[in-house]
């Protein structure tokens, strides 16, 4: 049905978000703009419509039974098996590597020395679930999470910037270190926060997919060929070092 | 009826100029919105299969409109006391009955209730009490340096009513949170919540304070000074007894509201009843469960509040003035 | 007036010195150049047109109105707008309002009785003793557990009569307290003011019953718009008043 | 003072009983919390290098304590309004420097704040003000029916205030947005945000016009009846009317807390202030300058606010009761 | 009394007929089976002593108070808990309440205009013009643009009588309309009331003004406890009152 109507109206409702670079967010001029971006207005291209994008709260988002606002989500969303209960996947288009920041002045030098340590997360992502050992990503061809870190406390924040503020008022004010995705900490290296990563292997790599409502084989099938398409003929790749600086599409 | 008027006003809905246009009302709003394509339709279906199409929609319409027809018929037999009571019931029973026609996971709330509860609920009626008492006494404070006659006090008293009610809640957390620090000192989480729900709430209810206070008429001031009372003495037994009557239906809003409120302070990582609802919701795409739950769970808590709240009044209402 | 009486008029210093006293309600002037003097034990009745200002003149006498000129004593106390002055005046002086102004969400008894306690620290138990007592004075001692808005008009008024009275002031002053009353009931609470009188309390009344002024006070005043007009002993008063506009008025007064 | 009393009270900040304590206790709060630590002892250390370690701290406190004492016995001499208005000043001065003290990138805010005004200012005016205008008919309308003598009226309403007031604003925005498409009904995100707004606050008012209304004394109701006037007639023209004193400042109250409320419809896509300015912030790793930013608006249009508050009180206090 | 008005009085329906009236506050009597009929142009004095019922009994004539027991009509329309009944008895009954009820919010003028306007539909222009014309009748026309709050008790008294009358009802309750008045304005708001009833307005009034009973009344009622305890024309009741009750309560009005 779906597939139906963006062939006959050639409109193609994206859900994404606003305010997250460089996946999706508003640049100097107001205009949406990023990675997530760039691959829709493709993916519609490629089924022959344009994208119109709407910017709901994550949660409604990727809470399924979207009543038909939406036909597709391009949210950098991860696929983990409760999600699947209610999102149907159409395939997975790139990749992000999490890792550890630390204050500037952090005499830490190796990821292994955070154990006992207090480490911050926002709350309800897949670096909360890492910390707490509950990630199970539901995507072949993903090796397994490895689990070793072992934090004194973990502090949550219901909000992404908090951890980096707390982070920010000194090493070991309130926390001593913060799990995030590479290019959330670099933006906020770039942006003057006096932070680091701490170099070392990445705390986990973590797979994005593009996500339908639940129900409709027909269309997430011709999402999954579209997807599947565009990673042979190298177009994600070169979207991501477009955006990334680096090729996240393996 | 407050003002009690030796009339027996004809109940509104059996007169005929009223029930007719009513009815027709809901019929062909029923109608034109084509019930039949939603639930109400859903449900007819399920009863008495029909064909598809607008006959449907005319069946619907008119399956609905009787059983409110009838629904009121038999309700306006009952005494008023009972008709309120089940008329709420009814209601309440037709939300539940929209909750559950979300098709929710019982087994996933079952799993996730009891934390929501022990952890969650407590957190939220922990935070909310402290700053219910916190907030009030600000208030006080507030609206008797608004009424003074010192300027400094007017001053700050408005000076906070204004920045309070002012700035944004979030804002407020996150100056105290966040912007205390740079000053040099570090606030943890809760006293921080507990500080910016006092805060602002009290600002909010000074003014509900004020306007409670300067209802009594100036006679009552005067005669309470006349007979030798100090003016705190005033302040206490006489004017504030007084002013609760108006002071009351307000102040109860703003302790419903502050219920919810309190779960903002879970930006900074407080674990209550609304982020733990989210979250768990969240990590497992169950949120439309769990906010129904935690809904539930927020409603329940106003109805304790609200009859508390009834009970208040009626003791300050037992000498209404004639 | 027995002449004893009138001997202990004359010793002591005046309860009430009232002098060039004027006051505005924006241009309106309500009272023009009042002087007046009130000696202890005196019983005094004011009376004159309605809007003629007599509320406004007792008003200012405990500080319920201010003033823009002139200077009151009260008890040789002058009447300043300093705390601790009107405080003292507050307690020396009590007064019956024209509207009662019964705190309505306390029953009749805890209205007499909370003033005792809270300015007079009685005990609960004296204090609801002694509200009692003025209450039978005043003949409505069965009412004492209904709250004013149950009462008639004239319950309320005896309510407050009882109320300010059992406070014992030095000076008492009365804004038409027998407006509600029915004549038989007038003739009761009369009775109790003068009993009061009687007991040595100096009294400033209201009020336009002609036949109290007559048989009870030592000295009638009569206002008109905002003056004092004319004063002096009932006898001279009502038999020979001096000014036409006094004369005006006791002859409209029916019998 | 409210309640004039006709007394001169001594300013209570000249008599020493009250200045002395007051000054010890600021000089020994300061000392106590460390503030040479702080920003105040970061600015003492500006003005006049001072040797590291505690006397650091006392001189801070005692600079501090000294400006203080100096800034009352100068507000202390102006006349009353002066007072008000220049510790107003002072005290928004102070907040904006704790602002400044930020370090804000003014640059960041001059380059967003014309889309924040343009689009997000706009679109939060724009449903505040529809949700004002039918939460304000609907509060009168459940207010009428919870004093009427009307069994099923009465149960209505009171079920709605019950519910949507007890319900978070937020899962009454889930409910509309989410809840209506499974009977059948998709609404868009814009209408969803301000039906669920005026449900919300519309509730909340009908308490606090149901107060304001009782709070009348019966015998208004009674002449006004006596002397013929219809039912309707006398609500409009004589007991609201009166009842606007009491109403108002609590509904001033509800009216800014939806400016801020009205933020939380960005969870269904709205591109208000609020959002904005997070999703802004968020790109930029710049949202205290956004959240700062948004503040500053937000309480502009609160001050707007208080003022029409302000005279509109003015307006019906002008015959207030002697 | 004229005979010609006497014979008037006879002529037509009741204005008020009351038949075994019983109304009681929880346990508490306060009317026992009341019957009064008052013809049409009669002016009625009702006294008796603070706390008797006079203001309960009228306020059940305009529906203020319900009533257990009893029957009342008012002008032949039997007095029933119906919305058109009520509306239209309150349409020709007009009263002046013990307590005023004036409109805080709104000026004098307004008082006295706005049910004009709402209630007999006349133009706002007529109203004020009307209501101006009982302000001077009642001696305040130079207070029309005060607030009730501005005013003196017996002001405010007499705006609550210009606002009821300027209705032209059928049937006037007055509740002691002349309290808050010294002699002299009683005297004058009396005048108003006679010119009233000569217009062949019923009248029943409260009051403790004897003077007014015995020279305008057509009767007088004497309540106590709930019962109307002696009824008769004026020059009867004063002089030969027939209950033990009565001559109590005549011999305490004071003169
Ligand atoms: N707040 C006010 N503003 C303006 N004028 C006022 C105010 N209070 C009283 N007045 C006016 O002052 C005058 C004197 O009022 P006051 O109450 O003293 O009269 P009174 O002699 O007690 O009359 P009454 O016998 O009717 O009670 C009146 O004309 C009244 O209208
Ligand atoms: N709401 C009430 N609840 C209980 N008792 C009441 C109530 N209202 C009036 N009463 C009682 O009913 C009796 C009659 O009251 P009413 O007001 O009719 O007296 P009245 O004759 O008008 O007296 P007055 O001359 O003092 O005005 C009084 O004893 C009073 O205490
Ligand atoms: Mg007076
Ligand atoms: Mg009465």
């Amino acid at each position: 049905e779906t597939l139906d109507r963006v062939n006959s109206t050639k409109v193609l409702k994206v859900a994404t978000n606003a305010g997250w670079p460089p996946q999706s967010f508003l640049d100097d001029s107001n205009q949406l703009v990023g990675f997530d971006i760039d691959v829709a207005n493709e993916i519609a291209k490629r089924l022959g419509a344009t994208a119109e994008f709407d910017t709901p709260e994550w949660g409604v988002m990727t809470g399924g039974r979207w009543g038909g606002r939406w036909d597709v989500a391009v949210g950098s969303i991860t696929p983990t098996k409760p999600r699947s209960e209610v999102l149907d996947f159409a395939g997975i288009y790139y990749y992000t590597p999490y890792v550890f920041a630390v204050h500037k002045d952090s005499t830490l030098t190796d990821p292994k020395e955070l154990n006992g340590k207090r480490i911050g997360v926002e709350t309800a992502t897949t670096s909360e679930e890492y910390v707490n050992r509950s990630l199970v990503i539901d995507a072949p061809g993903v090796p397994p999470v490895e689990y070793w870190l072992e934090p004194g406390e973990v502090k949550t924040y219901a909000d992404s910037m908090l951890p980096f503020d707390d982070l920010r008022l000194g090493d070991g004010v309130r926390v001593d270190a913060v799990i995030s995705g590479e290019q959330t900490v670099l933006g906020a290296i770039n942006n003057g926060y006096p932070i680091k990563i701490l170099s070392g292997e990445y705390a986990f790599q973590e797979p994005l997919a593009i996500v339908a409502d639940k129900g409709d084989a027909e269309w997430t099938s011709k999402l999954g060929e579209t997807i599947a398409a565009m990673k042979a003929d190298g177009t994600l790749s070169q979207l991501t070092t477009k955006w990334y600086g680096k090729d996240y599409s393996e | 009826m407050h003002y009690k008027d030796n009339i027996d006003y004809p109940p509104m809905l059996t007169r005929p100029v009223v029930f007719v246009p009513l009815l027709s009302a809901i019929f062909a709003g029923l109608w034109w919105f084509q019930s039949g394509d939603g639930a109400f339709g859903r449900l007819v279906r399920g009863l008495a299969p029909v064909a598809e199409g607008n006959p449907l929609n005319l069946v619907t319409a008119a399956c609905v409109t009787a059983l409110v027809g009838f629904n009121i018929f038999v309700v306006m037999r009952l005494p008023l006391r009972q008709q309120v009571w089940l008329v709420w019931g009814e209601l309440a029973a037709l939300i539940l009955l929209f909750f559950y026609s979300f098709d929710l996971s019982f087994a996933f709330i079952q799993r996730k209730i009891g934390f929501l509860i022990t952890q969650g609920l407590l957190t939220t009626l922990y935070i909310s009490a402290a700053s219910i008492a916190i907030a009030t006494v600000l208030a006080l404070m507030g609206a008797i340096a608004k009424l003074s006659s010192n300027g400094i006090a007017q001053g700050i008293a408005h000076f906070y009513t204004s920045l309070f009610r002012g700035l944004p809640l979030l804002m407020q957390i996150y100056m105290i949170y966040l912007g205390l620090p740079q000053l040099g000192y570090v606030v943890d989480a809760v006293p921080t919540g507990i500080a910016a729900l006092s805060l602002c709430y009290g600002a909010y209810m000074t003014e509900i304070f004020r306007a409670g206070i300067e209802s009594i008429p100036r006679g009552q001031w005067e005669a309470a000074r006349a007979l030798g009372m100090r003016p705190v003495a005033v302040m206490t037994r006489i004017i504030l007894p007084q002013s609760m009557r108006v002071i009351i239906p307000p102040t109860g809003n703003q302790f419903i509201s502050m219920l919810k409120d309190s779960s903002l302070v879970s930006v900074v990582g407080v674990w209550e009843l609304m982020y733990l609802a989210r979250t768990q919701g969240q990590t497992e795409f169950r949120h439309i469960e769990m906010m129904v739950t935690a809904s539930l769970i927020y409603w329940l808590m106003s109805i304790v509040l609200e009859l508390l709240q009834k009970r208040i009044e009626t003791h300050f209402n037992k000498a209404a003035t004639r | 007036m027995t002449s004893a009486h009138a001997a202990a008029v004359k010793a002591a210093l005046p309860a009430i010195e009232i002098s060039g006293l004027n006051k505005w309600y924006g241009n309106l002037q309500v009272l023009h150049d009042v002087n007046l003097s009130v000696a202890q034990g005196e019983r005094m009745v004011i009376c004159g047109p309605s809007g003629s200002g007599k509320s406004t003149l007792i008003r200012t006498v405990n500080a319920l109105e201010g003033f823009q000129d002139g200077e009151i004593k009260v008890a040789g106390i002058r009447l300043t707008r300093d705390q601790a002055v009107v405080e003292e005046i507050r307690r020396r002086v009590g007064m019956v309002f024209q509207q009662f102004n019964l705190f309505p969400h306390l029953t009749v008894l805890e209205n007499c009785a909370l003033p005792l306690r809270l300015v007079r620290g009685l005990s609960p138990a004296e204090a609801r003793a002694r509200a009692m007592h003025y209450l039978s004075k005043v003949r409505i001692p069965e009412q004492a557990t209904k709250y004013p808005a149950q009462l008639s008009g004239g319950q309320q008024q005896r309510v407050a009569i009882a109320r300010a009275v059992a406070m014992q002031p030095e000076v008492m002053l009365f804004d038409e307290p027998t407006s509600a009353l029915d004549p038989e009931m007038v003739k009761e609470v009369l009775d109790v003011m003068v009993a009061l009188a009687d007991e040595g309390m100096t009294m400033a009344v209201v009020t336009h019953e002609m036949g109290f002024a007559r048989q009870v006070a030592d000295r009638v005043i009569f206002m008109d718009a905002g003056r004092i007009i004319e004063q002096g002993p009932p006898s001279t008063f009502f038999s020979a008043p001096k000014s036409d506009r006094t004369r005006a008025f006791l002859q409209q007064v029916l019998h």
